[in-house]
């Protein structure tokens, strides 16, 4: 509405302020715990970007959640509400960790190579069901998919705790992977391993899936006009079908590499509270759907969780302090801040506001 | 007295200037005419005197009094009222309701007093003598009566000014005149009415004064009777216009049948039979018309010829081919091209950018898409011949289709489908809204298709549209038809009755 | 909020002659440090040695890896870690071809619980520097299966018109509510079902056994309805192993007028008079002792298996005072009572003698249900 | 046992069916509250740790309904004034919420907030006749005030928005917005009110959950109960009734499940599963009924 020269103003705002938003009022907080808010930010940034060993980290962690932020991305951008990613990594770090477990003999890469494609095969067919019963009976995706989730992870709890359990144990566990299976760290240090290498090829060909293909123009297309779509002829039942495979295969893949490059056995707080699931819903929309727009909101999101045990152990602020910080920052982010700066082609124009 | 005056009334959007210190006025008790290309300037010159949106600079008088209207209540207040070129109904509520929206009667202090209320609508509706059941619920309604409510609305709010934007674009003739009827009876009882329209012909027999809208600025201001539809053309679009393009090729009567339905039907969401047993067939070379009166199965009629619809019975073959119940991908790939019924539902996306519409149901096709790769100087390239062949009008090149006026938003989806060089065309309200400029270039590219031997399915609420380019025409009522016409040899009258459903025999009886 | 921040981290008492350089962190596990359970004591016994010895001891809540907060507080320097968490793969094994955390910091004395994993094929140790401290909660549990037992038989005499306990004459039934179905978990009950054996073929009755082990930790509504359910079979007492959905079980038990019994920390007084007792599983002692040790130079003392049983105090049932307080008041009542008092300290002695074995599902000992006829799993 | 399935089923759709009623409106306004279950867990710890500080009961509904309010103009700030993403706010609501709550039980240094000598059975209404109706009796009378209060609300709900002009510019906002603001409607008032009545809905529900029900809060007792709502929503389309009734569905389906495990033997780990299952069952036979005749093809948004 304003002349274009406020407008940037506004844009920048947009990307500054939420952040110190946050940054102030959890800084309050932490005041008023009795420390100082500087050297608990300090220790933030330092651990978890600065330091070499704690990039390398926060990529390491980043890694899964760029996958499931791409998993949601896919299908929200095309008004699809799929919550299955969850789900589908669930399913994915399972039995990539059973393969693991099991066929320990079979060499290094190969055996990483199975165990991944299992992951990517169950985390599609997970995601399948889901898609079938949203394209064949109509049913709401979400509703469905949310309550797969919950009923898989009870499924999972079943296995682990008889089929699959990991007889030595004294919690519900499945066998650790064998160490063929396992990606090796990079630098003996961090956490970092191959796997990241991976993520980025695949974001990499997600790029160029949801920019240049034709099957991201169908699913931009989706996204703003169903009857569009359909009349176009994009066939929106197949186009739902092939984007939760997609999606499930991409979770699949995550919960596979998460398994076996940091958890190496399947455990009930495999995919920990809330959920890399959900921290990919929270990633993909921080991003704008945009591949990388995600990059960069899984990276920031990372660091703020490598950060946040970094603070527990070198300042005296518990870790509820650190949620409630992580949580305004979302909070105020969600009031555009990637979202401008990176979404593609938005036609500059809004619809009219009356 | 001046009912509305405006004074260098200007709104700019951005750096782009859509009303250009515009000053008119509208007497007490006359219906003014706007007319005006698409994108003129009408519809924001009307917004603003709604309180939907501010203007820049300028002044707004209304009783020669100046006012500053910032919300529709204002308006309302101020005794304006606006029926919108876009409905502004909520479809799942009933009739009585949307009228008495924002102003319910109430009983026991909170609920609402659905009797009274339903009874005081009756009593409006039987006062302006309009055809409504106050309980049908809008979704069930068709657009005339959706059209009715709005301007019930309006009068119900006891407003003395009365704004129409574009009110009989989606109307059929025997509605437009319904319609015409109504106004000038509400301007007998003392309404001051503002109407746009791009259908001179209403103009002419409507109107006390014209207002001519170019660019923003206005380029003319006269009383009806000192002009006439052919001035007022030109004017708006600054060069002759052909107001009645007609089909003078002969088709050869036996040419090859390419399109044959065969006994199709279908219902609708509460199993009503809404296309119901029909057939027909189309030649090579010919414009077959499909006439009617909306809400009579045309809609459903297309979906199922563009596949968005699925028989309950019957079959459709193109070439000999069965296609019954292909999706629309398919039957494009087939080579038929489909302009459909609403253009930014179903032919174009308007936040998308005009490449991403000009390829939109050809994106699979080897030119523009190897590999599952989207080609994307292909496409650019494609979408510069097509606003080049075609004299599309576009602003940012790389913007997106919002940005376009409605008539060259319909001929970036003319162009798309004939670019693809199709056998056959459906194309199903061709010119809706769009204005005279652009209807004549529409209309011309028709007939040159058809030309060149291909088939068009032309479905129309325009009836004399329908009558001007068709070689033969199928009337439906009912979701049946009712009869076939030569539209050279028919006359107004016939085709009126068959779309009532009266057929001559039984008429001879 | 002084309390919170205090709890969180690093306390720096004042100097005293005996200060070392010992430091020490306690490494919780999810439940966090205020659980009131088994992390709170270690945490409490760590701010004991640091008042008592003026040493640096730290508390850390990891939600990431377990394995980097071990190697970065060994590489901080502390060297005694005492880690309440259950994931052992990083510091024994070593996690994707790393060296194992025990092997990389060998000046470090890590301590881990409930669990021997730093034992190979053989039953050889494989780190020096790692203790595993294990509890016998499945002695404990006996303790209170047959308190369980006794006291439902006895339930005329010992309680008045605040509890609406099933007669045993209409049914008997014990219940019990795990978080989820691991070892862990499972030495509890079966400890407790062995309890409540020996007196069910004492007294020559049988019980119907009740189990859910998947209910979480969290749900404390659902602890409360599965609770209802084994309450309106007949059973008059129900075991909560489930963290916090043990509260809604003693919720539960109130509100019907029956009896729980909870776990890990002393929590009888939760809902006075309906919870019978609480199989405490202390880790204060641990936490004192060890570091007491460390100071000294002694750590090498203890076993690197060190089992904390019946006699060692540090697991046992409470001592029964707060419910004492709700048993009526009548003499036949107070005698009934101190009768079961003896025999649970009776068959305490037992166990401690040897004379009685209870199967212990953590040292990989498997139950035989067969060998408790007088309890009907269901 | 049938008595103990019928009670619990009441038991386990109360704070469901309070989240739905509530999250209905916000549902038809258009604005997806996703933070039900973070509202939830405010109202159960609010209520818990406001009766333990005080032991007053108005005092504990007051507050407990104040901070929904709270909550609730928190996320229409910033998801209705502000436009930001209302999936990500809701997000960070459940978050904020969980981490207040954590924070004060870190503070007060307890895994959960027990109120002493509180007594659960006063709180319990019992229905004079009904009571002694055999099955019926026990299944309905027995219950706390918000347990009754919850079933009273599904015809109040759909009162208000059936019957009222309120409830009418809900609808209305939700659907067309723009139709809304032409005849001067304050759109944003309507989504501010469809939020907050959700908060206090959620309010309740929690109070249910934690103080009536158990007089004890521990963080996270929740346990997805406000996403069980969303789907009921969802189900019911944000209908008063409907949603109410897929509420009542999951919680008899999660009552059969949890009474019936103890016979299930060792597939009882199974067992907790049921209640998805039906959900997801239920849903995909009444969608693939309704769509059936449908003979137009495409998709809906939230079909
Ligand atoms: N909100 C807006 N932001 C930017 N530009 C706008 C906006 N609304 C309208 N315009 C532009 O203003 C010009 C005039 O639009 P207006 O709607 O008044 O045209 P119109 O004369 O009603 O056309 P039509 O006959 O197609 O209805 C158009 O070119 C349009 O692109
Ligand atoms: N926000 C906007 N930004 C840019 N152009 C706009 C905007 N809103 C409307 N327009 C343009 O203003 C012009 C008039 O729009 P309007 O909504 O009145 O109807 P229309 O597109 O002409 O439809 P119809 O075909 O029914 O006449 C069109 O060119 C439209 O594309
Ligand atoms: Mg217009
Ligand atoms: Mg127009």
């Amino acid at each position: 509405m304003n002349s274009t020269m406020s407008s940037k103003i506004i844009k920048i705002m947009n990307c500054i302020l939420p952040v110190l938003m946050a940054f102030f009022v959890g800084g309050i907080v932490i005041a008023a715990i009795g420390e100082n808010p500087f050297e608990v930010y300090w220790i933030l940034i330092s651990k978890a970007l600065l330091s070499m060993t704690g990039f390398q980290n926060t990529l390491h962690y980043a890694g899964p959640m760029i996958l499931t932020g791409l998993a949601i991305a896919i299908t929200f951008k095309a008004n699809i509400y799929n919550m299955g990613m969850e789900g589908s990594l669930l399913a994915g770090g399972f039995v990539a960790g059973i393969l693991g477990a099991q066929l320990a003999g079979i060499p290094a890469i190969p055996l990483k190579f199975i165990c991944l494609a299992a992951a990517a095969i169950f985390g599609m067919v997970y995601a399948l069901i889901s898609a079938l019963l949203k394209v064949k009976f109509r049913a709401n995706e979400m509703v469905i998919t949310m309550m797969m989730n919950y009923a898989l992870a009870k499924v999972l709890e079943y296995l682990a705790t008889t089929v699959f359990r990991d007889a030595g144990n004294g919690y519900v566990c499945t066998p650790i992977v064998g160490d063929n299976a396992m990606f090796a760290r990079i630098f003996s240090k961090s956490r970092l391993t191959l796997f990241f290498g991976i993520v980025i090829l695949i974001l990499v060909i997600m790029f160029v899936v949801m920019k240049k293909s034709r099957l991201g123009y169908e699913v931009t297309a989706m996204g703003k006009n169903f009857e569009f779509a359909e009349a176009t002829g994009m066939h929106v039942g197949k186009t739902i079908i092939k984007i939760m495979l997609i999606s499930g295969a991409l979770a699949g893949i995550a919960g596979g590499g998460w398994m076996l490059e940091d958890q190496y056995r399947y455990t009930l707080t495999f995919s920990a509270n809330p959920g890399l699931g959900w921290d990919g819903m929270l990633i993909a929309l921080l991003g704008s759907h945009d591949p990388i727009g995600i990059l960069i909101a899984a990276i920031f999101y990372a660091a703020l969780k490598t950060g946040a045990d970094s603070i527990n152990m070198y300042a005296n602020v518990p870790k509820e302090i650190i949620s409630l910080i992580q949580a305004l920052i979302v909070l105020f982010l969600a009031v555009k801040f990637i979202h401008e700066k990176f979404s593609f082609r938005r036609s500059a124009k809004k619809v009219k506001e009356a | 007295m001046n009912m509305i005056q405006t004074i260098d009334l200007t709104k700019r959007f951005g750096d782009f200037t859509a009303n250009d210190h515009i000053s008119l006025a509208v007497k007490e008790q006359e219906i003014k005419c706007i007319v005006g290309e698409n994108g003129a300037g009408k519809s924001t010159l009307m917004n603003m005197l709604y309180g939907l949106l501010e203007p820049t600079e300028g002044k707004i008088l209304i009783r020669e009094k100046e006012v500053n209207l910032k919300s529709p209540t204002d308006a309302i207040a101020n005794g304006i009222g606006m029926v919108h070129q876009h409905f502004m109904l909520i479809p799942s509520l009933t009739v009585f309701e949307n009228i008495l929206l924002g102003a319910e009667v109430k009983k026991h202090k909170c609920l609402i007093d659905e009797k009274t209320e339903i009874a005081k609508i009756q009593e409006l509706i039987e006062q302006y003598h309009f055809e409504l059941n106050p309980m049908d619920k809008i979704e069930d309604i068709s657009v005339g009566s959706r059209q009715r409510v709005e301007i019930l609305k309006m009068l119900y709010r006891n407003v003395d000014i009365l704004i129409l934007d574009e009110p009989t674009a989606v109307l059929t003739p025997q509605e437009v005149d319904e319609l015409m009827v109504s106004l000038k009876n509400l301007k007998k009882q003392g309404k001051t009415i503002v109407v746009i329209t791009h259908k001179l012909r209403e103009v002419m027999e409507l109107s006390d004064s014209v207002t001519v809208i170019k660019h923003g600025k206005v380029i003319g201001n006269m009383e009806t009777k000192d002009t006439n539809e052919q001035e007022l053309a030109q004017m708006m679009v600054g060069r002759n216009v052909i107001l009645t393009v007609s089909n003078n090729n002969m088709v050869d009567e036996q040419a090859e049948i390419i399109y044959k339905a065969d006994n199709i039907s279908t219902v609708n969401i509460f199993g009503k039979k809404v296309v119901d047993n029909m057939s027909f067939c189309v030649r090579k070379g010919e414009i077959l018309g499909i006439a009617g009166v909306e809400g009579n199965g045309q809609s459903e009629l297309v979906k199922i010829m563009s596949g968005l619809m699925e028989t309950t019975e019957g079959t459709i073959s193109f070439h000999g081919e069965n296609i019954t119940n292909i999706w629309p991908k398919e039957i494009r790939n087939k080579g038929i091209g489909i302009i459909p019924e609403d253009r930014y539902a179903q032919g174009l996306c308007k936040e998308m950018s005009l490449g991403d519409n000009i390829i939109a149901g050809y994106h699979s096709r080897k030119d523009v898409c190897k590999r599952g790769i989207l080609q994307r100087k292909a496409i650019n390239s494609k979408r510069d011949k097509g606003i080049k062949d075609f004299d599309i009008r576009v602003g940012d090149i790389n913007g997106a289709v919002a940005a376009l006026s409605g008539g060259n938003a319909q001929k970036i989806i003319v162009s798309r489908e004939l670019t693809a060089n199709p056998d056959m065309l459906i194309a199903c309200q061709p010119t809706r809204g769009v204005d005279i400029g652009s209807i004549e270039a529409i209309h011309k590219h028709l007939l040159d298709y058809a030309k060149k031997g291909n088939a068009v399915v032309l479905i129309s609420s325009e009836l004399s549209e329908i009558m001007s380019l068709s070689d033969r025409v199928i009337v439906m009522c009912k979701g049946k038809i009712t009869g076939e016409i030569e539209p050279r040899d028919t006359n107004m009258m016939k085709v009126g009755l068959l779309m009532a459903g009266i057929h001559e025999e039984e008429r001879n009886e | 909020g002084g309390q919170a921040s205090n709890a969180g981290g690093t306390t720096e008492g004042s100097t005293k002659e005996n200060a070392s350089d010992a430091k020490i962190a306690v490494v919780c596990d999810a439940a966090g440090q205020n659980d009131n359970g088994y992390n709170q004591s270690a945490a409490k016994g760590a701010e004991l040695c640091a008042e008592k010895y003026g040493i640096e001891t730290k508390v850390v809540e990891p939600t990431q890896s377990i394995g980097d907060t071990l190697s970065q507080l060994a590489e901080d320097g502390y060297n005694l870690i005492f880690s309440m968490e259950y994931d052992f793969d990083a510091l024994i094994n070593g996690e994707a071809g790393g060296k194992p955390i025990a092997e990389m910091y060998p000046d470090t004395t890590f301590v881990v619980f409930n669990a021997t994993p730093n034992v190979d094929e053989t039953g050889k140790t494989i780190h020096d520097n790692v203790i595993s401290v294990l509890y016998n909660v499945n002695e404990s549990s006996y303790l209170a299966g047959a308190l369980s037992v006794l006291v439902n038989e006895n339930q005329d005499v010992l309680f008045g018109d605040a509890y609406k306990l099933t007669k045993p004459d209409t049914a008997r039934g014990l219940g019990f509510i795990g978080g989820s179905d691991s070892d862990g978990i499972t030495v509890f009950s079966v400890g407790y079902i062995e309890g409540a054996q020996k007196m069910a073929q004492e007294l020559g009755v049988n019980y119907d056994f009740y189990a859910k082990y998947d209910a979480g930790f969290s749900d404390s509504a659902t602890g409360s309805t599965v609770a209802g359910t084994y309450y309106d079979q007949g059973a008059n007492v129900v075991y909560a192993c489930a963290g916090a959905v043990g509260d809604g079980v003693t919720s539960k038990a109130k509100e019907v007028g029956k009896l729980a019994i909870q776990v890990d920390a002393n929590k009888d007084d939760q809902q006075p008079g309906f919870v019978l007792t609480s199989v405490i599983k202390n880790t204060e002692v641990v936490v004192q002792s060890m570091t007491e040790a460390l100071i000294d130079g002694k750590l090498g003392d203890f076993d690197r298996i060190t089992t904390y049983d019946l006699g060692s105090g540090s697991t046992t049932i409470t001592d029964l005072a707060t419910i004492s307080q709700h048993i009526e008041q009548t003499d036949a009542a107070k005698a009934k009572w101190q009768e079961i008092k003896d025999k649970v300290a009776q068959l305490q002695s037992d166990i401690a003698d040897g004379k009685i074995k209870v199967t212990n599902t953590q040292n990989g000992d498997t139950f035989d249900p067969s060998t408790c006829p007088n309890i009907s799993i269901k | 046992m049938l008595d103990s399935i019928l009670y619990d089923c009441i038991y386990h759709s109360a704070p469901i069916i309070l989240c739905v009623l509530g999250g209905c409106f916000a549902y038809k306004a258009n604005v997806l509250n996703i933070a039900l279950e973070g509202m939830m867990l405010n109202g159960a710890f609010v209520s818990v740790l406001t009766y333990f500080l005080t032991g007053n009961m108005l005092i504990t509904v007051s507050l407990t309904l104040l901070s929904a309010l709270i909550y609730g103009f928190v996320f229409s700030y910033f998801g209705i004034t502000l436009k930001g993403n209302v999936i990500v706010i809701g997000l960070a609501l459940n978050m904020v919420a969980s981490a207040i709550a954590g924070f004060v039980l870190v503070l007060m240094n307890s895994a959960n907030i027990i109120i002493p000598n509180f007594d659960l059975n006063a709180l319990k209404i019992h229905i004079p006749l009904i009571e002694n109706i055999p099955v019926i009796g026990h299944m309905i009378s027995g219950h706390p005030i918000i347990t009754y209060l919850s079933f009273a609300m599904i015809l109040l709900m759909y009162i208000l928005m059936y019957k009222t002009k309120f409830g009418v510019y809900v609808r209305v906002v939700g659907e067309n917005e723009e139709a809304a603001k032409s005849i001067g409607i304050k759109t944003s008032f309507y989504k501010y009110a469809a939020v907050l009545i959700g908060a206090i809905g959620c309010a309740l529900a929690g109070m249910n959950l934690s103080l009536e029900r158990l007089g004890l809060f521990t963080n996270n007792m929740t346990a997805s109960r406000g996403f069980i709502a969303i789907a009921a929503i969802y189900c019911g389309q944000g209908k008063p009734v409907q949603s109410a009734i897929y509420a009542i569905l999951f919680g008899l389906a999660r009552s059969l499940s949890v009474n019936l495990s103890i016979f299930a033997g060792n597939a009882a780990g199974l067992f907790d599963c049921i209640p998805y299952l039906v959900m997801m069952v239920v849903l995909s036979m009444a969608s693939y009924i309704k769509h059936k005749p449908i003979k137009e093809r495409g998709y809906k948004v939230n079909e």
